[in-house]
This record gives C-alpha cells, structure tokens and sequence, in this order.
C-alpha cells in the first residue's frame, strides 16, 4: 500500500498549522486520502510546532513512524525527528542556517533565510515557500494549491493572491532547477469523489449544526476551543445562538436552562472545564434535562499538558455526578463515527431526556482526515432531528412531567404550552414535578430513571464493531476512541506480515450491553487492551460491567498519540 | 383572565412571619395583575427558603442548583424569549454561590428579573452568614462575627451593568407589587432586591429594623442619574435603605442584540438551518 | 438482650432534636449504651421530625424496628409509626386533641395541650413535659437530667432553669400518680464508665482537632454543615482558623492554599458541593498537596433528598476528578472508626501528599451513639500528627519538590525556608516543579506518582475486618460505612436464630490490595452486598478491582437507613 | 540582598513585544527593591500568559487551577500571614472564571496583592475575549463583538470593600514598580490592574491606544476620598485610565480580625492546641 509521510516544523507561533492543513488540502483536491497530527507547545511562542500529513491512494486512518519527506524551517525539527528518518527519506533544510552531520538520508538544501530576505517577507511566509517545494518534490499540481491560495486570500486582494503565489512558486521552482532527481509520484493529480478534510472538533461541529442544535455555550478550553470558534464563526449563517460565558458552570446551567426551554443545546470543554460542569450533569440527570457535552481529553490532573493527548478522564465521565442517575457515554473513533455518533446523540439526549457525553481527545479532534464528500452530505440530507416524546400541547388530564412509563420515559411538554405548566426539580420529586421526600415515589421514581437505561440498551445500544475475524485471530485488540486509527492501520502491517488480528472497537461505551461484551470478551483468545491513558481506564471499566480483566495491554501515557509501529511491537513481544 | 388562585400551588412551608410569605404574595399578585397566567411565564428558583416558593407558585419552572438560577434563567430565555422570566432566590444563592453570574449577567444586561430575598442568612441550612449580611454579624458559621464587609448587591449590579436596579420590603406588600411590576416590565436585567426578615435566624434585621430605616424614593428622585444612584447604593453603610427603583436605563437586552435572532419569533420558534452546503465549502 | 427503643414525634421547627439528645445524656449518664436515628424534613417548618433512641447495657450500633415507647407530639407521629407497635409498646399521646381507634397496645394519655395552657408555655417546651413522662415510665432519675437543664441553662439564669424543671416534674408526676403500673426499669441508675455521646460529624470535627487540623474551610450544606458549625463555635478553644468561604471553589482552593503554607487542613460538604470540588481534587492529586476531605453523603442526583441518607456518591468519589492520580478513600462505620479513621486521614494525607476522602452519610452524621470516655480520651492522647516527609530546611543540592524516589514520595519544604524556593504545579512539570511537555519527565511524574498507591497499599492499608466466622457462616454480608451499625445488629439477631453469618466491613475502600480482598471474596459461601444505593456502587468497585461479582444483594435507596430486620429477612429469604 | 537574577528562572515564552514582559520586570524590581528574596515572597500564578510567569519568576509558588489563584492565596496568606502573598493572573481567569472569588476577597480584605494582566483577551487560548474588553470587541468567540459591556474591575474592588485599588500600565515600567511596592506595603486586598497590550491578539487596546489615554493621577488627587476614586472608575466608559491608585484606605486586614491567630507568630507557627478535655465536655 503507498503510504507517504510529510512533515514540516519550525518555531512555535509561525503558522505551521495553517501550511499543514493547506498542505492535506493540496492533497484531496489531488485526489488522495490523508490523515494528519500536529503538535504545539501550550505556548503562543517559544516552542517547537510540527505537522505531520499521511497521504495515500486508500483511506488512511492514522500517521506511521518513518517520515519520507522532513521539511525543517529550524534546526529542532531535524533533531526531534532525526530518529524516525530511513534512507528513503528526503530532508529539506537550510543549510545556510544549521549543517545536518548524519547521512543515510538525501538531504536537500534550500536556502530560505537569504530567499526570505530577498524578498523582504516574514518569517511566516518562508512555509509558503516551503510548500512549494514540497508539492514539487512530490509531484504536486501547482494550480490546485494557487486555488485554495485564491480562497484564502479572496479577502485580501489580488495583490496578496498573487505574492503568495510567487513565493509558492520561489520554492517550487527551486526543486524542479536544482532536485529534479528526487521528484517523486506522490501527488500526481489523479480523478477522484470530492473529499473533505476535517478534524474531529470541526465534523462535531458540522454535526451539531445539522442536528438542529440552536444554543451552544462554552469557556474555551484546548483541545476544545475550536468548537466554540467555529459554532460562532457560522452564527451569521447556521442562525445559532452561541454565548462564551463567564465560567463553565455557567455554562452548563444555561445550557440545560435553554434545552428545558425546548431548544437543543449543547456545551464543550475539556477536563477542567468538565469537572466544574459534573453538579450540573447531576442535575440533569434527575430533572431529565435533555443535553449533550463534547468532552475532549487532554493528559491531567489538572492542568496537565494542554496541547497533548490522553484518554484519561473516561472513568470520571462514566461516574460523573453525584448520586444516581442514567447517563449515555459515546466515543466516535474517526472522523466519519464523529458526524454518526453526534447526529445521534442529539437524539439520545432527546429521546432519553438526559445528558449524553461525546468523549474526544486532542488526537482526534485536532487531527484531520479526509472524507468523502458525498457521503457526508448523504448522511447530513437524510438526517432528521428525534425528538422523542417532546410535545407541543398538553393531553388529557393533569400533565405530569415525570409520568411514571413502562420505558421509563415521560412525555414533554415545551414550556409555554396554554393551558399547562410544571416545574423541573433538582430535589427528588412526585409525578407532577414537585419535591417528595416520602419513600415510595423516591423509590418509584429512582427506577423509572433507571429503566430509561434499560430502553436505551434494547433499542439504542450498539455492540462493539469487529475489524478483522475473531476466530481466525492471532491477537484480538480491544480499545475506543481515537485508537481505532493507528489499531486498524497497525492491523494493516500485521495483515502484511502473515498476522492475523482483529479489533473489537466501543463506541456504545456507557452502558453496555453486559452479555453481548462479555460473550465476545470471552473466547480463548489473545486479547489485548489498547489505551493512551495509564490505568488503562476501559478496560476497568470492561471489568466493573463484566467481571472480565484482560491481562495484556498497551498503554501510552506521554501525551502522544499511540504508533501503530507500537501496536505491531507490541504483538510480536 | 388568571387569579392569584391559578398561580398557588401547594401551601408555603415558611416559619409563620417569614418575610418569604409577602414577597410570594406580591410575586401572585404582579402575575395576576400584568395579566399573565401559570402557562405564559418562566421561573426559575434557586434552592433556599427563598426557593422553596417552587411549591407555592405555579409556572413554567426550574428548581434547578444552588447558586445557578440566573444562568439557567439566560438559558430560558435566550431559547424563547418571548416568555418573561424571573428568578426567585436568596442572598446566599444568588450573591454567595452565584456571585459570579449574577456580575457578569448584569453586564450582559439579559432580560430577566430578580427577586432577591436579602435575609442576611442562609435560611434553609438553617441560619449560617449570607454575604450581605453586616460586618459582624454573628451566626453559626461566623460565632465571632462576620469579618468581611457587606456584598453591596445594588452597587454591584449598577457599575456592572444592569440596566434597572430596585429594592424593595417584605412588609410591604403594595410596593413590592409595583416594583416587581415594573422590573418585569423592564427590558433588560433588572434586579429587586428585597429586604427580607429572616424571624427564625435573623434577629437583628427584623421587621422593626426595617421599618426604623427604609424610606421611599418619592417622585423628585430621578432614576435615570447613574451618579446619583451610584451614591444611593452607598447608603447602606449608614443603615439606610432607598425603597423604590435606584436606576432605570434603556439600554438594549441581550438578545435584543443578537443579529441573527429573529425579535418577533424566537430560537426555538424559528425554522430550523438545512443549507449545510454552506458550511461545508470551508473544508475541501 | 436488653434493646429499648424511645421514640419521640412532632412538628418540625420544635425542638425535637435537642429533646432527643437530651433523652440521650440522660441515658449514657444513667450507665446505658445508645444509639439514636432522626429524621427531619428539608424545611424549617410544617414538616413532621421525629426522634428515636436505643437503649442497652451493652453496646448498640443501630435501631430497631419495634418502638418500646412512643411519646406522640402531633397526630402525624403515632399515623406515621402505627405499623411499628407491638402489643408490648406504649404510646403517650394527648388525647384531648386526636383520638387512637386501633387497639393491642398500651395506650397512655397525658393532657399536654391543657398543661401547655395552664402554665402559658410555647409548644417546643412540651418536649420537656413529654421527656419528664418519658423518664418516668422509664425509671430514670430526674436529678440527672436536672443536671443537663441546668449545664444547658446556665447562661440563661437560675429562673429558666427552676422552669425547665418544674415542666419536667409536670410530666414526671403525671406518670407516677397515673401510670405507675407502667413504669419498667429501663434507665435504672448503674455505676459504670462515663460515656460520650456524639454523632459522625461530631466524632470527625473532634478528631480534626486534635489532628492539629488548623484551617477549615467550608460552604454549608446538609448533613456536613454541623462539623463547619462546631468548628467555627469552638474557635476561641481551639484557635484553629475556620472560614465560610463564598462557595465551595473557593473553599477548596484555599485549603490547598493554606495546606501548601504548611497548616493541616481541611473542608467538608456533601455531594453537590463536592461536585464542586472535583477539579480542585485533581489540582491537590498533580500538585501533589495534602487534603482532607469530608464528604457526607445524602440522596442525590443534584438537590435529591437533602436531609435523607444514601450511599450514592462512591464511585464518583473514588473517580473524582480528571486525570490519573492517587487519592485515598476511607469510609468509618461507626463513631469509634470515624475517630481512628480521620486521625489517620491526616496522616495519610500528610504521608502520601494527596487527597483523602473521608465518607460519611447522613446516618453516620448525624446519628448518636455513646463511646466509652476513657478510650476516646486515651486515643486523643496517644496520637500525635505524622507528617511525613515534611522538612524545615532545604537539605544538600538544589531542592526538587518532585524528586523521583523509590516510595513515590518526595520531600516537601515549608514554604519561607531561608535558601530555597519552589513551586508546585497543576501543570505536569519536571522535578524541580517547572512545566514541562517532554514525554520522558511526563512519565517518570505520572510513574512516581502512581508509586505512592503501592507504598500506601504495602505500609498503611488495611484489610477489611472481618465480624464473625467465615468459614462456618451461612451467609456472609460485605459492605461498607454506616451500614456497620445495622449488619452488627443483625448478626446478633440470626445468632438468636441460630444462623451464623459473618460480615466483611470495608474502611480503606480505595485503593485496595486486590489479592486480599479477591482471597476473602473468593469463599464458597452466600455473600450478600448491602448497600444503601441503588446502583450497588461499592459492589461494582469490587468487581472492578477483583473481578468478582457478588450475587445477591440487599439494595436501599428510598433514603432511609437499612434496618437490622431488613437484613434479617433478606438471609431468610 | 537578593538581584533581578536570583529572582529569574526560565526564559519568559511571551511573544516579543508582549506587556507581559514588562510587567515581569516591574514586578522582580518591586520584591528587589523591597529587600525581598524568592524564599521570603509567596506567589499565586493563575492559568494564562500571565501565568506563565511561573517558569520565570522564582519564589514559594503556586501555579494553581485557572480562575483560582485567588482563593488559593487567601489560603496561603491565612496559614502563613508573616509572607506577603501575590496573585499573578490574567483578566480572564481573575474576572472571568474567578470574578465570585475576586468579589469576595475584596470584601474580605486579605492581605494579598492581586497583578492582574489586563489585556481583554484570552491570550493563552488564542485570543477569545475577557470579560473585561470593551463592549462590541470582536475576538474568535465573538465574531459579531461581545455583547456584554466591560467588567469594571476597579469599580468592583472598590464598591465591595477592597482598602487598595490601582491601575498600572504595562508600557511605564517604572511607574508600575512603585504602584506594585505599595500595594505588597499596603496591609490589605490591594489591586493592581495592569494595562496590558496583548500584541498578537488584541489589535485594539496597543501601546498606541493606552498612550493616548492614560494619564497619571498627582499629587491632588485625594486617594483615601471614596467617591472621588468612585468617580474615576468611571472613566473607563469614556476610555480614559487614570493611572496610579485611585483609593486606599487602612481598613484591617482579614487576618488581623481573627482575634484567636497570633498576629506576631503565625498560624503554621503557634503551637499545637492539645487541652482536649474542653471540648469532649460538650459530649457528655
Ligand atoms: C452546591 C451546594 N452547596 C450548598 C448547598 C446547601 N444549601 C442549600 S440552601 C443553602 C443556602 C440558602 O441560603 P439563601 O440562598 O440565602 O436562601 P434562603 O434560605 O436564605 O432563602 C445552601 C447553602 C446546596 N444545595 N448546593
Ligand atoms: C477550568 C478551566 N477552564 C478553561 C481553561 C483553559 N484556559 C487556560 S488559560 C485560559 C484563559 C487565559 O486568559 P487570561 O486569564 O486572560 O490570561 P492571559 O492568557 O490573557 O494572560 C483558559 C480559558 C482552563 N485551564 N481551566
Ligand atoms: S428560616 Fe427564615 S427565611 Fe427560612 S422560612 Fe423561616 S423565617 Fe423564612
Ligand atoms: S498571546 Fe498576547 S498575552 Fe500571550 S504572550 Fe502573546 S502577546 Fe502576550
Ligand atoms: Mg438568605
Ligand atoms: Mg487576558
């Protein structure tokens, strides 16, 4: 399979991030699938960014461990990556600035300071002319990148248009003079379906917007900002009310105020900010306040490292809140289960009426992927909101909010309906919402909550998904969220070396369907728990539904994603 | 058209003398006489004494946390703004564990309205210092006194931003009905703070000591000078205590602001967005 | 065995509290044993409060179902508590304002609406007629409790006092020219070891004391509020600093703050303030900062059951807060181990320089039961604070609060020492305290940090203890916190059945040496989980941790205790 | 006596030009010239570029949770009040998320000084708003201007008891060391608001824009007048910023009302309570 790696760094704050994305863009409109990583100091300036891009004929799901091509805008990126580099790899530097000793690679000088001064332009431009020399080096379209070069810059005018197409051209040029030799078919321009490319935060996004959410709040949080800024970038356009609020408690009471109003809302944070919302999610919980959290990881406690990853908060979620309550916990692990399991959380939260927790982590919702197009509007035009038992008009009789029902769940009624009212209620409550402390209706009502979670787990519930076949596996990977990538890529490589695996991946993490798991935990197989967090939270979990434990594992816990080159290590130790 | 008999739920659960009794009854009483009734307008109670009301009166209502009804009231209200809301609370709640909402709601001047119950105490956990109570007031959380200066609610909401400060009496009633007329009335984040006697565990702002102190704002007083009202707020340090509305401005309310939402329908009401082609073009 | 049980009813807002604790010195002061329960409405008024008090020779852990002596302020009292009379129980009551139809118990009357009028007295001081009666029937000594009026009275004057005595002789001598025939000897005087008689709260409030605990911090809210009361009231004694901060945000970081400083400290609250806390737990969890945290639960989700008891905050303490860091669980159940347990709380914090939570629940809260004097008075003594690797003086080298040692532990400087400086940090950092994103130092932190589990589990860890015989037991109960009184009481109750049972009481719920309790769970025997929840919380820890899934169980969750009979009827089913 | 140097740690990572650096340097001038030594000075960093000063500031520190380095420092002063105690933090986690802990403090009075970074932005989270920029700023979370008017953090302090409000600017760095040492001299909650140019995200308040409307308040200006500081709050609504401090007063200090801590020791340092006995006696 053609698998190539791309990857460019330089100083924090320069732009890497913007010439990264640029960079995937050229490779869709190419007509090839990419995946890519960046990482970032939590720093504005000072530090160290890279961005990583994958590109290959076939979907790719994950970044791999040798880089083919290292475009080095400072000496660190040569010295951070110089270990991941093969004697197919082409390094691009400035030999002008720092002299790279080590051979057994092709090294390509290009002299970006003395260019960058010639021309009298900003550091931040010497990327563009850094990405030209990629998209030559790789048989790249020139045209397609002064496209998105027109897009970008539409704003600003022709003469920004035509400058970056010069500087494009500068470092372009430079390659098909001097390196000829070295080009490569990487992305010779191919005729394929449209794609997108998006990160895991920007399909929540997209989603959101589509599953007719009106009201978003939040505080800004990494890796979950971007949310936020998108949601209310488009609120001339998708018409939503987005508010950054004071706080994240804030937050998250005026998002269950709004959803009790009728609207469906949401909110985004990361663990901090997640901590400071769970009194609410409890809150929710009894009052049966429909809402859906984008909760996505960073490495913790506290403060942690806030521009890394982990998936360390996935118990703290699942436990979220004091006293006891139903709660639904999803984890998308690509981009596509991201649209699927947004779209239907705004559901779940709707026709359960109560909170439901999308879990992210910094690897998935900054790294993008690219999709298809079609699909993806497919999947939005067939697309219509739940709203399960959500009401206009009150019935015959009283209306009773929290109606005791065989599923569990009470009729709603959109407050303002004439000739009805009721309250919500934080305390324990009768039928009609207001406070008891007797003990039969606490008892009567503590199990209606709980049967909402037995509905759930017979009409919404989905089993884990297989990759590979089971019976016929040497090793039988277990994981959730983001991992899916570098585990399905990693099986890829196993496939390639006469192994054979396959890899039950959650989604459906809380509840579970304990005799569906347990029954395909329970063959006399090699399993192995696979997880960027140390306690190995999941597979914890796994056990308190299951009384399984899965003895094997591997666990990452550095605030990197995990390599499918150390899934592969791991199943041939 | 409703009767203060539509609005009544169940039976107060208040100490007999309670101020909460007439502050429920002007709340009945400004419903009744601005002609809403229980299905056209939103509540949301704190939890406290004060909140307790969540049984007495009937509304579209959420008894929601303590110390975070007036965010969950913004939520109510930017969803479906065309419903009044109003928050019922205590001192504890709204100026103790909300203070950090209730500031920056001012500044966000929402339209929705307070009806702060000042009883110096936190009622309902029965009887430990709320943070407008007076510097040294004894209570079982503060047996020595309480050390801090009082919250000034009405000059914290002012130079924050709320664009109709009032404060009203408990005992008395005709009053506070008017004022909570007005500030429902108002558009924009209006505040009544009510001078609320606490009969079980307050035993120094009682009714008498109100009585002895309060005067009302008469009709020469111009509500719509900040600095003179400003300079109102400040009276409390002489145990003084203006009864009427300290300030009044027009200023637009928050969702009055917000260009995409439609004014005469509302979020929820509106149609709902399905041209996502839109927003897919930012990422091809 | 000799099992009295008082109970007194009335309106809530009267004073039935004090009534009963007052019955309860008098008690403990006559030779006797108790253990008390009451219950009491979320209001100030127009509820209903009722009080009930064992009494024994020997020592008591719980109530029971069976009412000896009903003293029935208001008709509520006798309606509410009819299905607990035998044909042995007595029931005091004014009959001149409700009529009894039912029959098959003795029915006493006493005018205590027309004593009330004729000595113009307020309702609340009935209490003290009813309690006059109550000791009459009881064969108590009225000197005794004229000795608590008058310690009670003292500031109030000679005349309140000859007051207060003379409305108990009114129902003292009410009895006596009218009921001798009823009169039993259960509070005959005897010589024996002064007893104390204290609730849960009171016992961690003392015990904080004399941990040296000098700065607690607090936002009040049932049933935690008393130890912040106590605390507060007892300031002048104990110069310790207590303060009723703004919310529980505040609260917790400034307990961080003043711990940092070098001062034990301490906050308590229940479920929804902890809510609070949670972000604040992963802060001192990272930062590596000794607390103690007091968390007394009551029925949630959210506002729930305010003054009503529950086990429902387990696994959301255990799970608290974002990210993977130790914290240590502890949960007393009973007076005696709420006294050990806190003790060693502080230690444990100060020890291993991170959060302990110490669990209570209403029942446990606030809840009586009398304790020999001499011990608790010997325990205070003989403890003395260990602090741990607490130093004065920064020793050779430069100072690294974060210093990677074997045990996990690093030393920890004062803050002000002369010649050294250091911060501590809610982001990962490196051992000196400064930030850092690197893996290696990230892994070498969280490895360090997971480091102090092991040493606690090795050196400080205790296994559950075990209450009766295993291997010859019928049934063995495992559970944990307040349910110790019920499951100790029914114990005594199947071994007068003839059925022997043992029960396994956990007190370090959190972390536990697995193998340990795999071994003691692993029995071919009936194990019974009891717990007062309805998600069977700490049955899922254990499963967790173990694997192990125990089968049958005995659930509460209407907010009331568990009952020894309920257990009794759960092993004869 | 302890140097610039002894103080410094890492390099600072702020973007060149950033207020923060010199704010930075005004702050190690002021504990230099102080006589103060980074084992004799406590500091709270909150969570944001300010913050970040942890890596560059030595001291017994605590770089705590976002919003929370002010409750954190009230601990740290009440454990150990013989060290001064400073609070480094941004406006958005000071008067955003921590804006209940900052109202209450200031009622408080604890000795703490407060270095807020004014800069009406969330540098560190790329450049959302703060709550205290000015009405219609346009940042990523507000792409159509924030809707709320300006948190007037002064107008705050002032009215809910704080004995020491100024307002410093970044770009007078010498100015700003005395505004500093007076306000760690200063017995009481002291804030320093610091005008603070966030170059790379914050194209509105400059060098430039602070220049031209800063003025300096002299030798008349009376600062233990209370209405008068009242007054010059204000000013921020016509952008104009006095600069230097608006009101002092020598109101106690929260820890010097506690009447049981020992003012001369500490209470880490008095010796441990052990007299039992008076206490058990209430069990009996
Ligand atoms: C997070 C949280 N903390 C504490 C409580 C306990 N609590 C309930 S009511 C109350 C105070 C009530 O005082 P106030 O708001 O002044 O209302 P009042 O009873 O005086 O009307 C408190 C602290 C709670 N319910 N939730
Ligand atoms: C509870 C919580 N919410 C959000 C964040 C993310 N966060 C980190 S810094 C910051 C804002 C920084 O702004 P400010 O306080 O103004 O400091 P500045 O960077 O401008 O100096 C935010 C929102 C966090 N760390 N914790
Ligand atoms: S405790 Fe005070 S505030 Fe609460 S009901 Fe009684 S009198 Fe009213
Ligand atoms: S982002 Fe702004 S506040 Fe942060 S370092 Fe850069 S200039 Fe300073
Ligand atoms: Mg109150
Ligand atoms: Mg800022």
């Amino acid at each position: 399979m053609d698998l190539f790696l791309w990857k460019i760094g330089g100083e924090a704050g320069f732009g890497i991030m913007t010439t990264g994305l640029s960079f995937g863009k050229v490779a869709i409109r190419s007509g090839y699938h990419v995946f890519d990583y960046n990482e970032y100091p939590s720093l504005i300036r000072g530090g160290h960014n890279t961005y990583e891009v994958m590109i290959s004929s076939q979907e790719v799901y994950a970044q791999k461990q040798d880089i083919d091509l290292l475009v080095c805008l400072n000496k660190d990126t040569y010295t951070h990556h110089k270990h991941r580099l093969t004697d197919k790899s082409i390094v691009v530097y400035d030999a002008d600035e720092f002299t790279i000793e080590e051979t057994g690679f092709v090294k390509l000088h290009i002299p970006f300071a003395s260019m960058k001064k010639e021309h009298h332009v900003m550091q931040i431009m010497v990327n563009t002319i850094a990405l030209g020399a990629s998209l030559a080096l790789l048989s790249g379209d020139i045209a397609i990148f002064y496209e998105i070069i027109e897009k970008e810059f539409k704003r600003k005018g022709e003469e920004v248009i035509a400058f970056n197409k010069k500087l494009t051209d500068l470092g372009f040029n430079y390659i098909k003079e001097h390196y000829s030799e070295h080009i490569k078919p990487v992305l010779t321009r191919k005729q394929e379906k449209s794609k997108m490319i998006l990160t895991g935060n920007d399909a929540f996004s997209l989603a959101a917007v589509v599953a007719d959410c009106r009201f978003y709040a939040a505080y800004p949080m990494t890796p979950s900002s971007t949310v936020l800024t998108s949601l209310a970038g488009w609120q001339d356009k998708s018409k939503m009310v987005v508010r950054h609020a004071e706080d994240e408690i804030a937050v998250m009471n005026t998002v269950l105020g709004a959803s009790f109003a009728g609207v469906r809302s949401a909110t985004g944070t990361s663990g901090g900010g997640f901590a400071l919302m769970v009194e609410g999610i409890s809150f929710a919980g009894v009052a049966e306040i429909s809402v859906v959290v984008f909760l996505s990881q960073r490495p913790g406690p506290a403060t942690g490292m806030p521009t890394w990853t982990e998936q360390g908060d996935l118990l703290f979620a699942v436990n979220a809140g004091h006293g006891e309550f139903p709660k639904i916990v999803l984890a998308p692990g690509d981009i596509h289960e991201m649209f699927e399991l947004t779209l239907k959380a705004f559901d779940l939260a709707d026709i359960y009426q109560m909170p439901v927790i999308v879990m992210s982590d910094k690897f998935l919702s900054e790294s993008h992927k690219s999709v298809n197009k079609e699909d993806i509007s497919n999947l939005f035009a067939n697309y219509h909101p739940n709203r399960g038992k959500l009401v206009n008009a009150p019935g015959e009789g009283k209306y009773l909010r929290y109606k005791i029902t065989d599923d569990g769940i009470s009729e709603r009624l959109l407050p303002g309906a004439p000739g009805a009212f009721y309250q919500v209620n934080s305390y324990e409550h009768v039928e009609d919402g207001h406070t008891t402390e007797e003990a039969a209706p606490r008892i009567e009502q503590v199990d209606k909550r709980s049967r909402k979670w037995q509905t759930y787990l017979d009409s919404h519930f989905k089993a884990p998904r297989v990759y590979g076949d089971i019976e016929t596996a040497d090793a039988v990977f277990v994981s959730w969220g983001g991992n899916k990538g570098p585990i399905i890529e990693a099986q890829k490589m196993l496939d390639a070396q006469g192994k054979k695996t396959a890899y039950i991946h959650f989604t459906h993490i809380y509840p579970m369907n304990t005799s569906i798991v347990k029954d395909i935990l329970s063959k006399d197989k090699r399993y192995i728990l696979i997880e960027n967090n140390a306690h190995g939270q999941f597979g914890k979990l796994l056990t308190m539904e299951t009384g399984i434990m899965i003895k094997e594992s591997l666990l990452k816990y550095d605030g990197r994603p995990i390599y499918k080159e150390e899934i592969v290590a791991k199943v041939n130790t | 058209m409703a009767t203060q008999k539509d609005f009544s739920g169940y039976t107060g659960t208040w100490c007999p003398g309670c101020g909460d009794w007439g502050i429920g009854v002007a709340i009945k009483s400004a419903f009744v006489q601005m002609g809403m009734d229980p299905s056209s307008v939103g509540v949301v109670f704190d939890i406290g004494c004060s909140g307790n009301m969540n049984d007495v009166l009937n509304a579209y209502a959420i008894h929601g946390l303590h110390g975070r009804s007036v965010p969950t009231a913004v939520g109510m209200k930017l969803a479906h703004h065309k419903m009044p809301v109003v928050v019922i609370g205590g001192d504890g709640g709204l100026y103790g564990e909300g203070g950090n909402h209730f500031l920056h709601a001012s500044r966000g001047n929402h339209d929705i309205t307070l009806i702060a119950h000042d009883n110096s105490v936190y009622g309902l956990t029965t009887g430990q210092v709320a943070p407008d109570a007076q510097k040294g007031y004894k209570s079982k959380s503060t047996p020595q006194g309480m050390i801090e200066v009082s919250l000034n609610p009405l000059a914290l909401a002012l130079t924050q931003g709320a664009s109709f400060v009032a404060q009203g009496f408990a005992g008395d009633v005709t009053a506070l009905i008017e004022l909570i007329k007005k500030a429902i009335h108002h558009k924009g984040f209006s505040l009544v703070n009510v001078l609320q006697p606490c009969v079980t565990f307050n035993k120094v702002n009682t009714y008498q000591y109100y009585m002895q102190r309060i005067y009302t704002l008469d009709h020469s007083y111009d509500r719509t000078n900040y600095k003179l009202a400003l300079e109102k707020t400040q009276e409390f340090n002489e145990e003084k205590y203006p009864i009427g509305i300290l300030y009044q401005s027009d200023r637009p309310a928050y969702h009055e602001q917000i260009a995409h939402l439609p004014q005469d329908s509302s979020l929820r009401e509106r149609p709902a967005f399905r041209d996502f082609g839109l927003l897919i073009d930012d990422f091809v």
